[in-house]
């Protein structure tokens, strides 16, 4: 069964490190899992933890957010703000086993297209193993 | 609802190849949720983006969807033909199926299904995009500068040009602490002479104001509307309006009375470099009055404390040690050094011409200094030979710079962050090094950090640089579009976002007691919106809507 | 001397032009928060209600948020609705210049709910209860509240209640504005105060045990989405909970606000598609976790949201619980001290590398 | 009018209805209360028909007011394949109000109702409810008011639902095994046409139904003599909600209450200290929050004349004020003089609306 | 009598420097000329993977940049240029510049890469320093902009008389035409800004380092592109034959002593070498072999103490002697302590920093623009006005006229900008 599973698997990309690094990776033809969808916004920190719960709720398999790595943010400290909200949220989702590891924070400099490839292509196999979100499969459950 | 215009660009083979466009038209006509699907063979080429403006004009789109390359390559392009076709350039969402779908995705099926799910998403996202524009704001092309500095006196002169009114600001009078030398790196140039001409040049330009004896009470504002109140020694009051503030005041030197090995303050004859070519005399005297036949300068004084290398205490010991032997030849002087620090081309000469001088470098790695009859001795151990003793009638303690007194004071008025060493923080420090996150604010000399006349000078023209290009008089300032909004009625003024803004962007308006954003300084990073439990503060182009709409659309 | 006496003499000195206390309601059977300057009417006030049927923070931020008051105004709050307006204080919800907070070791309080059914039962067992600190059929939040006296809080002048012997008041200043208040007045001074400290720490000792089983029954219980589901069964989505919280300042909750609840048709049908159905009103579990990452924070534990709920869903055992690890992960105390940042307003440079994908070493 | 009947109890019978319904293609969904594994009863949007087992639509118990539930649905744009929803009466009316103020569409909806004897209260604890269902049930037929109903249930004269295109008469009913489905409209001809079953005629009124109207009307009498309302004044009004602490769950719950922010919480009501000092120093006390009476009679005067009488916030006050009987009691005495009666007609103009607008301005519907 | 200044400007080269400088100028409102040797633009920045002392992404850095830069429609950028000819005086110049030719149509080109592949010329890349092949049509490295590739003639089989025309026939936005014509152009501005930067010097000069390409002794741009993750090895360090090195020897000042003069930025990337190693090496081991330390200024202490507490071999030298070692580990150096010990120490991988000297024929330009060279060969500026050159209206920035930090290039950047407003004012 989860053999023939695809996931959805929404990626938040910072215009200008993880986006770039989005593009490069294309550039350079290295693969990205189809399954990935982008969300492009300006800074890492625009992600608003809630998006990520009602991403989850409303059934995503997998949730990435990608950024400047720390101290290169265009915004001077953004990202910084952003690991404190990520580690807020996952330690919310660890304490009640909402599959926290459907959640990656990752740093991803506009040079790296080949990391961005092999991150993305990771947490991808990552998401397809742990199968399918069950809420998905709950009805009346959010 | 509005009229939606889908555009497909086949980008040659590069995306047609891959993605199978015929099959996306056919689904999106299906849901009937655009007006229109076009395909084109190369959109961003001359004859595509006429095509785009036309079929645009034609089918009277409201919103558009452009499926392409990467927003890197072609948002800017495409921005423009929507305005040629009369729409708002932000009507439209530009999905990149190149870059991040056909180049990534060998599978063509898997590649055209996520082409037709991103573009969906793009749809549903459009049509929540707002009508938005870039704002263009007069400012006063003025300038603040504070201290009178020889930076300050440069950033003057520089600044100072028809149009462009000049304020120098110095608490006593103009000149700073070059005042106190006598000679300058590298030429060992008279310090007075430069000096001197710098002053008149000022008190020459009429576009100059000095107003010495003053002190700055507070300024307000922003980039471009800066109001600085000031009061001079005799209680006059002066309001000034300026574009810019530059901080140019100059750095100060590292007192050693903590450091007991080097026996400052207590042991006669120890004096500072600053000290030292502070004594007026010509000759080189002791403290009694008589030639100094040996002199002992040791460096990297306070270094360790400081915890950085002042960069040009190396060069100023060797100019002093010149400076002394030009003056009374036959004095002996010994340089105990830990690492040659020579940041310019022509040091290493200036080196070797000092030594050619008979001035004699020692290495020390501990140096302890003590009183020895009427004399003072210092007792080094240096790599290869163990623990030398030396006499000398005189030491000079080459310390290293510390910012201005009074740079955390400015710092709190510009809400400027201040670097472990307690200098002005940067806003980059490879790209904006002479600018603050605070939009307009520059900082040069001792507020950026130790460096010599070449590098004050450099500074004070980089600021002159920056203030130059960004405000020209008689030109708009343009304000970036996708700025951070609150809304007022829903705004509890918690200052959430105030706390997290890097740039001071947003204030809190006191009466009304809510979030205000100064569309000036936001840089649209949209951090607020996401700290705001509310949701009363937004984010223009990314708002909670927008985003929430693509996401749902992707999870459908 | 009696808490009134005290508050008296404080007037009379013109510490205070004002007194913030809760009084009984003409009906009976609830309190409410008043605002007097009247003599006769602090007579009635009532320093350490039975009930906490407003939190006092709430009440405090009606009266402050637009600017401090021209007059000074002492508050008599139970030790957690001071913290919690030492939060909203950080929050610029309150405006601390002006008043002063006085609070009392608390033995904790009854939910409205049944007080107001039959007060005049809870409140004899209270009048025992207060010397004792022993007591059946509180809140259970404040069975495992273990800030119930003077640590852990930012309060001026604190009585202590517990442990100290009939006609006598221990009255402790804890901060300047206190011992200006405090030195105001003439007091014969008294170092007898008994058997306090150990009293202090039987309490807390029973309040942790408390705390520590009921964490370790609710960890199972809220473990997965079916549990956490069924945990949250009865909630229909009043959001009675966010309104009574004395931390959720916002004007307009964003679950409550139309980026949540006007979307499209098509944004629920497609959601029912996917898994066969969807409940109405949606979004149910997005509210709690979502307030939870907003608030829970500062959250210090009040019980009120538990206490206000229409449907007796355990709210604030779950909030407790997820606050206390939440907190610790930040070493956040809420209420604690105002000059302390609320963590996700501030950052450190090298932390939290745990959650974090950095460049990974080949 | 047009009747079949089907040989099962109500819930099932509607279970075949809907089963029906999605196996020809006639509807995409139904909206209907459920009852959910973990034992809650919620209501749901439901696609798939394997589902319908889940659903109870005639389970008394209203854990939200589906009016509110649809306008929740609806209020941006109508459903774009038919959904089947099942609800109650007070509910329907509710749905019509709200349609009449733009925040629901009723396009592709169609609605399955029944003689409605009320539903219990939500204060109720999980055992006690199981008990009382058995004597709800028991009582159906003669519409006797059980204990643990709703006040304003036991009060409610509008209990057959006009507006439904398909009604199921529950009161008087013997509910053995066999579920009647009068079609109250041609839509709900349309939908049932074709539907295999015994044909009949039916009427919805009855002597039963007569009966069970008299029983609540003087209920009502009662009840709204024991709340004095007439010699109530300050006094009794601070008796009455002096222990309401603000939690507007009224609001909330109340499907009449469209307001995406109430104006009793807009900025315009923020207190300014000044506004505190003047009034202290004239009473030498003064209670807050402080317009906690205004609140209830601004709510009275915003939805007086669109209450429906649902109860739902009655179940939710945690202090048992008994908000709903007063709402009902006195809206109805304000619709009776408007000549106005909620949830009737969609034609009937909103009364106050016309009178007067700022009110509802001061609380922004869109805030984008 | 004042005649009407020129208010174009003609900006030389475009790297850090002459990005900055021609980005300021544009916003100023005025027209900018920025001329690029290369086919691609960015300059020496756009190679290192991080830079000191913060370690910031130089990509993430300059590309912003770079996209303003085409995107701005005040500049504008000419690849594969250079100036032949300069006439007039400041204020209004006539520089003629020639436009090598490209082969490929930087507007019809989309930048897909699909004319490489058939191209069966395979030769050295330079942009990565040799380490990896490149064909005859290529881009310099992922990302270079602008984003079109560029044929070169002398490795084309066109210029060996074949007649091979893979590419284009590959190319589907027929952006490919090999009957490109070098072209010249005349522009008039009214000052000129010289940014044309710096090389590293040529360390076979020196046959003490033992250098060539063959061996594991690296020059510092060498391993700056085995690090960088768009480079040869997408980021991972290595020798040539795939291992990963254990021990890393780090040599300073290599020509200091020959050419007179410090270089100023090699004690600083050296430790951010030795930072790289620590980040990407398991219990590596790294020697500095050095004279002085030069680490002015804030930051740069602090960087170099936390990459020295990982675990670096400070070892103060007066000579070194580095000799390929055949064995295993292939490199030997042979040093003389300061206390004058002889000593020797065999190494897996050894980088050397070369001196830093002007872009080559900077005295051809200098002769074109009639300005002074110093005696170094850089640009000579006025000592207290330190980007005005001998001739007024002329200006010269960045490692051109010495070698200088990137912070310090930006400095003279903002400095050139204004001075070429002020002096076109009017």
């Amino acid at each position: 069964m989860t053999d023939t599973f695809e996931p959805t698997i929404i990626g938040f990309l910072c215009n200008w490190c993880s986006y770039a690094a989005a593009d490069l990776a294309g550039n350079n033809k290295f693969d990205v899992p189809a399954t990935l969808q982008t969300i492009r916004v300006m800074c890492s920190s625009r992600v608003d933890p809630v998006f990520l719960l009602s991403a989850y709720l409303h059934g995503a398999d997998g949730i990435l957010i990608a950024g400047c790595h720390p101290g290169d943010c265009h915004y001077q400290t953004g990202n910084y703000y952003t690991r404190r909200r990520f580690a807020l949220l996952h330690k919310i989702l660890e304490t009640f086993d909402l599959d926290p590891q459907r959640f990656r924070l990752s740093w991803i400099s506009a040079s790296e297209g080949q990391r961005f490839s092999q991150v993305t292509k990771d947490f991808a196999e990552h998401i397809k193993k742990l199968g399918p979100n069950s809420v998905n499969k709950k009805p009346f459950t959010e | 609802m509005s009229k939606i215009g889908l555009y497909l660009c086949k980008c040659g083979p590069n995306i047609a190849e891959v993605i199978d466009l015929d099959s996306i038209v056919q689904s999106i006509s299906q849901d009937k949720t655009v007006a229109g699907v076009q395909i084109h063979n190369l959109l961003c080429s001359e004859d595509g983006k006429k095509f785009l403006a036309e079929s645009i004009k034609k089918n009277e789109f409201e919103r558009i969807v452009i499926a392409a390359c990467s927003p890197k390559q072609h948002e800017a392009t495409f921005m423009q033909v929507l305005s040629s076709a009369g729409l708002n350039p932000y009507m439209m969402q530009l999905v990149n199926i190149r870059e991040q779908c056909a180049w990534v995705t060998p599978d063509k099926n898997a590649a055209t299904a996520k082409a037709l799910t991103c573009i969906r998403a793009a749809i549903n996202r459009v049509k929540y995009h707002a009508l938005l524009e870039k704002k263009e704001i007069e400012c006063d092309p003025g300038v603040i500068i504070i201290g009178g500095s020889i930076t300050g006196l440069e950033t003057a002169l520089r600044t100072a040009q028809h149009d462009r009114k000049v304020y120098l600001v110095e608490e006593t009078t103009l000149g700073g602490r070059i005042k106190n030398m006598r000679v300058l790196l590298p030429l060992m140039a008279s310090a007075r002479e430069i000096l001197q001409a710098k002053i008149d040049a000022v008190r020459n330009n009429k576009h100059i104001e000095i107003l010495e004896n003053c002190t700055i009470d507070d300024i307000l504002g922003f980039f471009g509307n800066f109001v600085a109140h000031v009061h001079a020694q005799d209680k006059k009051e002066h309001e000034l309006k300026a574009g810019a503030v530059v901080l140019a005041l100059d750095a100060q030197q590292f007192t050693p009375t903590g450091l007991s090995s080097f026996g400052y303050g207590q042991i006669e004859n120890v004096f500072t470099a600053a000290e030292f070519e502070a004594l007026s005399s010509d000759k080189v005297v002791t403290k009694s009055g008589k030639p100094a036949d040996s002199v002992a300068i040791i460096h990297c004084v306070g270094r360790k404390q400081l915890g950085y290398c002042s960069k040009i205490c190396c060069a100023n010991s060797m100019k002093i040690a010149r400076d002394i032997v030009s003056r009374s030849s036959g004095t002996k002087v010994i340089q105990f050094y830990k690492d040659l620090c020579l940041p310019d081309k022509s040091y290493d000469r200036f080196y070797e011409e000092t030594q050619s001088k008979g001035i004699q470098f020692i290495r020390y790695n501990e140096i302890e200094i003590e009183q020895k009859d009427g004399h003072v001795a210092v007792k080094v151990n240096s790599p290869g030979d163990e623990g030398i003793k030396i006499t000398v009638d005189m030491i000079i303690l080459s310390t290293g710079i510390t910012p201005p007194s009074r740079a955390a004071e400015f710092a709190r008025m510009f809400n400027v962050p201040i670097d472990e060493y307690g200098f002005l923080k940067q806003e980059h420090t490879i790209l904006e090094p002479v600018s603050t996150i605070t939009e307009g604010v520059f900082i040069c000399g001792g507020m950026y950090g130790p460096g010599d006349i070449t590098d004050s000078l450099a500074q004070a023209g980089a600021v002159a640089g920056k203030i130059l290009s960004s405000l020209v008089p008689g030109k708009l300032l343009e304000l970036e579009a996708k700025t951070s909004t609150v809304s007022e009625t829903m705004c509890m003024g918690c200052g959430a976002c105030v706390d997290i803004c890097a740039y001071g962007a947003v204030k809190l308006d006191q009466n009304k007691n809510i979030s205000v954003v100064n569309e000036v300084l936001c840089r649209g990073c949209g951090n607020c919106a996401s700290v705001c439990p509310s949701g009363a503060a937004g984010h223009r182009h990314f708002t909670t809507r927008q985003i929430a709409q693509e996401m749902i659309q992707i999870l459908k | 001397m009696t808490v009134r006496k005290l508050i008296h003499a404080f007037m009379e000195k013109k510490c205070f032009q004002a007194v913030l206390a809760p009084v009984r309601i003409p009906s009976g059977e609830s309190f409410a928060y008043e605002l007097m300057n009247d003599r006769t009417k602090i007579e009635q006030c009532e320093p350490l209600p039975p009930i906490m049927p407003i939190p006092g923070a709430r009440v405090l931020r009606d009266l402050t948020r637009k600017g401090e008051p021209d007059f000074k105004i002492l508050c008599i709050m139970h030790p957690c609705e001071i913290r919690a307006a030492v939060e909203l204080a950080k929050l610029r919800q309150v405006n601390l210049n002006n008043i002063t907070f006085m609070s009392f070791d608390c033995p904790g309080v009854f939910p409205t709910k049944d007080y107001i059914l039959e007060p005049k039962k809870y409140d004899t067992s209270y009048d025992e209860i207060l010397k004792t600190f022993e007591g059946e059929n509180f809140r259970v939040s404040c069975t495992t509240c273990i800030h119930f006296s003077d640590d852990g809080i930012m309060t001026d002048i604190h009585i202590a209640n517990l442990g100290i012997n009939g006609d006598k008041l221990l009255v402790q200043a804890l901060s300047k504005k206190g011992e200006e208040c405090l030195g105001a007045l003439d007091l014969s001074l008294d170092q007898e105060t008994s058997n306090r400290q150990e009293k202090i720490n039987t309490v807390r000792k029973k309040r942790e045990a408390n705390r520590e089983k009921l964490f370790s029954e609710i960890r199972p219980q809220v473990k997965g989405m079916d549990n956490l589901d069924s945990y949250f069964a009865d909630c229909i989505n009043c959001h009675n909970c966010m309104r009574v919280c004395p931390i959720c300042y916002c004007r307009q909750c964003f679950f409550d606000s139309s980026d949540t609840k006007r979307v499209e048709t098509d944004n629920y049908v497609s959601r029912a598609r996917k898994k066969g159905g969807i409940a109405f009103p949606t979004d149910t579990l997005l509210f709690h976790l979502g307030r939870m990452s907003h608030m829970n924070l500062s959250c210090i534990g009040c019980g009120a949201c538990e206490d206000a709920c229409a449907r007796d869903v355990p709210v604030a055992q779950i909030f407790n619980f997820m606050a206390d690890q939440l907190q610790k992960m930040f070493e956040y105390l809420p209420g604690r001290n105002i000059e302390e940042k609320i963590p996700v307003l501030t950052y450190t440079e090298d932390e939290l590398h745990e959650y974090e994908d950095a460049k990974e070493k080949p | 009018m047009k009747t079949i009947k089907i040989q099962k109890s109500p819930d099932r019978a509607i279970q075949d209805v809907l089963r029906y319904l999605f196996e020809n293609d006639k509807i995409d969904g139904v909206f209907s209360l459920i009852k959910k594994g973990n034992g809650s009863h919620v209501y749901s949007l439901i696609t798939k028909k394997e589902l319908l087992s889940e659903i109870i639509p005639t389970f008394p118990l209203m854990p939200a007011n589906a009016g509110k539930m649809v306008s929740q649905l609806t209020v941006l744009e109508a459903v774009k394949k038919p959904i089947a929803v099942v609800l109650r009466p007070c509910e329907l009316r509710a749905l019509y109000e709200l349609v009449k103020v733009e925040q629901a569409k009723l396009d592709n909806l169609l609605f399955i109702s029944f003689t409605c004897s009320g539903v219990l209260s939500l204060k109720l604890k999980k055992d006690e409810l199981d008990q009382k269902i058995q004597a709800y049930w028991n009582n159906i037929g003669t519409g006797e008011l059980i204990k643990g109903l709703r006040e304003t249930c036991t009060m409610c004269t509008e209990f057959i639902p006009y507006n439904a295109d398909i009604i199921i008469p529950l009161i008087g009913q013997s509910l053995s095994q066999e579920t009647s489905f009068i079609m109250n409209t041609e839509k709900g001809e349309k939908y049932l046409s074709g539907m295999s079953s015994e044909q009949s005629e039916e009427n919805i009124e009855s002597d039963e139904i007569e009966a069970v109207r008299k029983k609540r009307t003087e209920q009502k009498k009662t009840v709204f003599s024991n709340l004095k309302l007439k010699d109530l004044g300050w006094d009794g009004m601070i008796n009455v909600f002096g222990r309401c602490i603000n939690c507007y769950a009224c609001t909330s719950v109340c499907p009449v209450c469209y307001c995406v922010l109430c104006y009793i919480r807009s900025e315009e009501k923020d207190k300014l200290p000044l506004s505190w000092q003047k009034r202290l120093n004239k009473n030498g006390s003064l209670r807050i929050p402080d317009d906690t009476i205004m609140y209830h009679l601004v709510r009275l005067l915003h939805v007086g004349v669109m209450c429906v009488g649902c109860g739902m916030c009655s179940d939710v006050c945690p202090t048992d004020i008994p908000i709903a009987s007063i709402f009902t009691t006195v809206g109805e005495h304000m619709q009776e003089t408007l000549e106005y009666k909620p949830g009737k007609d969609l034609e009937e103009p909103m009364p106050l609306a016309v009178v007067n607008p700022e009110d509802f301005e001061a609380a922004p519907i869109e805030t984008e | 009598m004042t005649t009407e200044k020129n208010k174009k400007i003609l900006v030389i080269g475009a790297g850090l420097a002459g990005i900055e400088a021609s980005l300021l100028l544009a916003k100023a409102g005025r027209q900018v000329y920025l001329v690029e040797k290369e086919s691609y633009f960015g300059g020496a920045a756009i190679k290192s993977e991080e830079v000191t002392p913060n370690m910031e992404c130089a990509t993430c850095m300059l590309a912003p940049k770079q996209s303003d830069i085409l995107e701005n429609k005040n500049i504008k950028l000419l690849t594969l240029s250079e100036v032949i000819d300069v006439n007039g005086e400041a204020g209004d110049f006539t520089v003629r510049i020639k436009k090598r030719a490209r082969y490929v149509s930087i507007e019809n080109c989309i930048g897909c890469g699909a004319c490489f592949e058939p191209c069966p010329v395979s030769t050295p890349n330079e942009f990565e320093e040799e380490l990896s092949k490149r064909k005859a049509i290529y881009v310099a490295c992922a990302g270079a902009l602008p984003n079109a590739p560029v044929i070169d003639m002398e490795n084309c089989l066109r210029s060996k008389g074949e007649d091979c025309k893979l590419c284009k026939e590959a190319c589907m936005f027929d952006a490919i035409s090999y009957e490109d014509k070098d072209e010249e152009m005349t522009v008039n501005v009214g000052a000129v800004i010289i940014a044309t930067g710096y090389k590293l010097g040529d360390i076979g000069q020196f046959p003490q380092y033992g250098y060539d390409k063959k061996s594991n002794i690296y020059s510092a741009f060498e391993f700056e592109r085995l690090r960088a993750s768009n480079g040869p090895t997408s980021g991972t360090i290595q020798m040539r034959d795939g291992q990963k090195p254990k021990s890393i020897g780090l040599v300073h000042c290599v020509g200091r002593d020959e050419k007179k003069y410090c270089s100023q930025v090699c004690c600083m990337y050296l430790t951010k070498f030795a930072h790289y190693a620590f980040e990407q090496l398991e219990n590596i081991k790294v020697y500095q072999f050095y004279r002085e330390l030069t680490i002015p200024g804030k930051g740069s202490q602090k960087f170099s103490h936390e990459v020295k507490a990982k675990g670096v071999e400070m070892l103060r030298i007066k000579s070194l002697v580095i000799s390929p070692n055949g064995s295993d580990p292939p490199v030997k150096i042979e040093y003389q302590n300061e206390k004058s010990e002889k000593k020797a120490i065999d190494l897996d991988m050894v980088i050397l920093a070369p001196f830093i000297e002007p872009y080559p024929d900077t005295d051809r330009l200098a002769r074109l623009l009639q300005i002074e060279l110093d005696d170094f060969g850089f640009i000579k500026t006025a000592p207290y006005d330190s980007v005005a050159t001998s001739r007024p209206g002329i200006f010269a920035i960045g490692c051109i006229q010495s070698p200088m930090s990137m912070s310090d290039t930006t400095i003279q950047a903002h400095i050139a900008a204004g001075q070429a407003l002020a002096s076109t004012e009017g």
